[in-house]
């Protein structure tokens, strides 16, 4: 292989385990709440794993993201590892946030993810800000704000969006829309274009295949390059869908959308499967080694389960920790 | 009597004025066809189609404005948000536009609004879906404050609450939406700014809202074992809050706690307990204690988690040393 | 003259008369103001008055409308009388909120006028739900939302814009772009074209120059007719201009906008001068008649502020009434 | 020593800061050329720049989510919101996120912000420019909530918060921008959770907030003048409050009034008189008296309006009837 095809396999490779990491993940997940082994609740990413792959392949560590409360698949995207956040799925101490977020506040400071955001559109103003602290401090950090459909009903992005346009900030708004909000369909809830909506701003808007891992990365490398360059900020709208329900408990889903149409982008348009056989077809990679990498990928999901079940829960003295941060 | 569970009784109390008042209308987030999260509000969009139960984006402030407008213009408006931590978004529509509008235009504007939402932490949502804010819009002058704590309070609150010429804040408890009570087929209202004694007692007073009054029950009942008798006294409402009641109950017992799922400091137990210590001040044996949720944001694991709200035991631990005489609290 | 010029010019006469009725309510406040007799302080509408008497003169009075912090204008265009606004002013009994409201929050719901705001686009949510409220009760009433180009940055009404396009509300939102929010430019204050805006979310939007009354009253009769045949919404930009200061006490503001814009605005855009001058070219009336129309109602305004002055402050005991409705 | 009013001592305060920490920045409505409406933040933006001294656009909730995701990423803003009232307008993003990221993140990421704002009324600004809605931020567990009330106390105040790792809310009073103090010429801070003890006293403890501070010391000063000694305390910040302090004065005097210009019901007066009434139980010679604003929307008419906040007068006749040992708000 060449250097350029090499560098460019590596790359595609590492967006496969990515996003097969992800799947596993949320495999697993599901069934410790099937098996009752999760408290709370949870919302599964799987179906959509080339859009928080594709974008956060683009990144650097030092760039940042906010997730939403689907946040797991952002999470692995940016670089965790399956350990401390099956920890911090069943609470325990050993978890990215102690056990004390969870699945909805799930947090990786140290790989640039600023959480998970149990409140629709609630980590717009966050991004922002960081994209806007960038500039103060003069780093060349980007940020990436992730954020569904069901998120454009919260006045705040516009907000954002405005102060982000007029002070020309590094952020790319990706707005994850996967045809719901809950149990309502997006037209139901979203009149005109999605991407009007950031035009109206003067931003840039783009629409792209969110089950296309390569055409999402390239795009928002060309992206980032230009946040880099001061020329943002940008808003990307990515058409994608969730096979699960809204979270782990929504099964009997019919009254909302067609068993037909889950079928159709399971079968069809699945993100993994379909760059699995484009690799393959390439000849980039064989299908055995694909196996392979996805049943390494499911042995480590199964040991950090493991590891996650037979760690310790946080000391109950950790219950008034953390308020408040120490002062100088 | 039938018994139905706190969720029906919700149901019930929104039909029953829907059908007797046409222009009430409730409008949130997946309230038709979902019925809720909470299945809460299953079977009305059947009833009264989506004319009537509407489906809204996800957009909180905007939806809570349009009812404020709604109810100025001859609506009366039901608002369903969906998490009690939500209201952190509507401040401005209720605090500033609702709760105002009434004093502001000198009588000539009213907002008969009702927004029903929750409270109540342990269900292992972590710290954004767990919150008990109660205390926040108690403190607003212009808002009513209701806290239901059982199926039958919950129906005789909400149709109260939904033909109050005012905003009413209405606040269910996420746990007791399966629990059963007995709730009579015949309609009857309660009566807002009235305590309901659950309890008679004379050797110390629980006072105790919302998911609480279930916790000072049990309470008495692990002190009555003991010898002791506590009377249990729920607001159900506090804004408008009855005084009276309370402090007959304080000038009897001369002991009282008062316990709350909202956080300790500045939050509902405060008012009353410094209430009571004003008005019974010549009456009381003990201080008066406290009993809130933690000053703490609610944490996710379920080990940290059960600490941060009061429980019987707990109060059952104060309630006997006060009454026993023990001065572990004062200085 | 013709039926239909009769017609036609008594409602030209009565614009007229509106916008000298608010220029004369103004200049009588600002008085009030700088001679220390008004509590508080306001925000003078002078030279905006084409925009409430455009639209307010489309609207019966079973329409609604809501105002702003600088509501004078569209509260004298929707039907007020001087008395009971000047009381209001002044913190006395006769006010139309019995003194309680004062000029940020003067109502009048006798016509309507679901009143001033003190919140930037905080009426944003009330008109919205006024219009949804016509259409739950079967009327066929209009709203009109007014609101300024500094709104345009509170989310909010974003949210409401898109319910009631999804919900075809007969609303129009009248956003009065007067080119300055307090101290700022709208340039720095709004990324894109305000049109935009509403457009992002399907509503048609226009463009109208708020200095002349009748394009402002053509357009928005247009519009409530649409909206009464289920048309709406729609989004209106008025360009205008606030003669004074952003409130009585903003005196010194050549450090934000220069004394010669100030000065082509009133000498060359003058809503009432230039609709004046049109009136008697047009022989619809003569200067002399324009001239007592002014003077009638610089008397009229003279008597209310005397008797405002005079009037009562409410008994002391109503500090504690109407903080609850009674119920049935 | 040199006296200088609030105003300047808030902008010395920020200035200083700015100065010495380069990742301070300041950000709101008209801060910048107009220096606020209330001129406080004058010649800032000279000093530092539009870079660091930025006009936002008319968006509160935006520009504070802003400022929590700047302060996560390795800045210390400081957030100006032009009146108390607008609070309301960022509850979710102070209350959900800034407040409990901390917590949430098992204490990975801090969010170092300022929020400055103000509270106030008898202004004549009514219902929605005058509001004092400091108890609703003191309820959220993860924010701090300082008070000041001199020019003194609000530069060592701001200075601190600039520096503290948490956001902090600091309310200045809006009538109190061009009252004078003596500030030194040298940097000083004023800790967090010490309360100021401004008068001693011993027969009555007056604890009061922001505004009321002035009110108590000339109660105490009316009060003197019948030979009644009233002790004076400002606990400057509410979260968090130095308890010590006031008990220890209570102890001493056996008796205390709460004043503070937030609505009596459900505010801060509720949670310092039940901490005093249950911890100083067995020293106290009279119920603990509240003194907070009515409980009505503040009204715009200048009859109405100063009726609502508590005076020197009242405050005094409150104090002189306990000390007198009058029951009659004892029942
Ligand atoms: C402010 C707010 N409102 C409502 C909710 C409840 N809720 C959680 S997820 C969700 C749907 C979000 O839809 P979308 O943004 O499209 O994300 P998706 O679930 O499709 O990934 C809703 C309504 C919430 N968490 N926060
Ligand atoms: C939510 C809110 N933020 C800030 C203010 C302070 N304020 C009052 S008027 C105003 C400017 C409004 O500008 P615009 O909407 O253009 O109206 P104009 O004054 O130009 O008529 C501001 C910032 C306010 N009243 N409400
Ligand atoms: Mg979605
Ligand atoms: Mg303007």
């Amino acid at each position: 292989m060449s250097p350029a095809k090499k560098k460019n396999s590596d790359a595609y490779l590492r967006m496969y385990r990515q996003m097969a990491r992800i799947r596993a993940f949320e495999d697993n997940a599901n069934q410790l709440y099937l098996s009752a082994k999760m408290p709370g609740l949870t919302h599964m990413y799987s179906g959509q794993e080339a859009v928080a792959v594709g974008i956060c392949e683009a990144l650097q560590t030092t760039d940042h993201i906010t997730s939403t409360h689907r946040g797991h698949g952002h999470c692995v995207a940016k670089g965790a590892e399956f350990k401390p956040m099956f920890c911090e799925l069943l609470g325990k101490e050993e978890g990215y946030c102690r056990g004390k977020g969870g699945s909805m506040h799930i947090a990786d400071q140290t790989n640039g993810n600023l959480g998970a955001n149990a409140i629709v559109g609630g980590s717009a103003g966050i991004a922002t800000g960081a994209a806007l602290s960038a500039r103060q401090l003069g780093t060349d950090a980007v940020t990436v704000c992730f954020f569904g459909d069901g998120a454009l009903g919260q006045g705040v992005l516009y907000e954002v969006m405005n102060m982000a346009a007029l002070w020309k900030l590094p952020i790319i708004y990706a707005c994850e829309n996967n045809l719901y909000g809950e149990y309502t369909k997006v037209e139901e809830m979203a009149a005109g274009a999605l991407c009007a909506r950031a035009q109206a701003f003067g931003i840039d808007a783009f629409e792209v295949d969110g089950q296309d891992v390569l055409a999402v990365n390239k795009l928002t490398q060309d992206l980032v390059a230009k946040c880099r360059a001061g020329q943002g900020p940008f808003f990307v709208q990515l058409n994608t869908y969730r096979y699960h329900g809204h979270h782990v408990g929504d099964i009997n889903r019919t009254y909302y959308r067609s068993k037909e149409e889950e079928a159709d982008w399971r079968d069809n348009r699945d993100p993994i499967t379909n760059f699995g056989a484009w690799l393959t077809q390439e000849k980039l990679v064989s299908p055995d080694e694909l196996d392979a990498i996805r049943d390494e990928i499911a042995k480590d999901a199964k040991a950090a389960v493991d590891y996650a079940l037979a760690a310790p829960y946080p000391a109950i003295s950790e219950v008034d920790m953390h308020v408040y941060a120490h002062s100088a | 009597m039938r018994k139905i569970t706190l969720s029906q009784a919700v149901n019930e109390a929104i039909a029953e004025e829907m059908r007797r008042d046409e222009t009430v209308f409730l409008m949130g987030e997946d309230v038709a066809e979902a019925g809720t999260p909470f299945k809460v509000l299953s079977g009305l969009v059947e009833e009264f189609g989506t004319g009537r139960i509407i489906d809204t984006p996800i957009s909180e402030p905007g939806f809570v404005g349009m009812a404020v407008g709604a109810a100025m213009t001859g609506s009366r408006p039901i608002v369903d948000l969906m998490f009690g931590d939500f209201l952190f978004l509507v401040m401005d529509q209720l605090c500033n536009q609702a709760a105002k509008t009434h004093y502001m235009s000198g009588g000539k504007l009213n907002v008969p609004m009702v927004l029903r939402t929750n409270l109540g932490a342990t269900r292992r949502s972590a710290a954004q879906h767990s919150q008990s804010l109660h205390a926040l819009v108690a403190h607003i002058p212009g808002l009513k404050v209701a806290l239901p704590s059982s199926a039958y309070e919950a129906k005789g609150l909400m149709k109260t609450a939904i033909r109050d010429n005012n905003p009413v804040v209405i606040f269910e408890d996420k746990l007791m939406y399966q629990d059963k009570a007995e709730v009579p087929e015949d309609e009857y209202l309660i009566e807002f700014g009235k305590a309901n004694i659950l309890r008679q007692g004379s050797d110390v007073t629980l006072v105790a809202t919302s998911s609480m009054v279930q916790v000072a029950v049990k309470a008495a009942e692990i002190l009555a074992d003991e010898g002791i008798s506590a009377e249990v006294i729920d607001p159900r409402t506090i804004v408008p809050l009855d005084e009276e009641t309370i402090l007959a109950s304080v000038r009897k017992t001369s002991r009282a706690i008062v316990i709350d799922e909202g956080h300790q400091s500045y939050g509902i137990t405060a008012e009353i307990a410094s209430r009571i210590a004003e008005k019974a001040f010549y009456y009381l044996d003990a201080p008066v204690l406290r009993m809130g949720a933690m000053d703490v944001p609610v944490p996710f694991s379920p080990a940290l988690e059960d600490l941060t709200v009061p429980t019987a035991k707990g109060v059952a631990d104060r309630a006997r040393a006060i009454v026993r005489g023990d001065k572990a609290n004062a200085a």
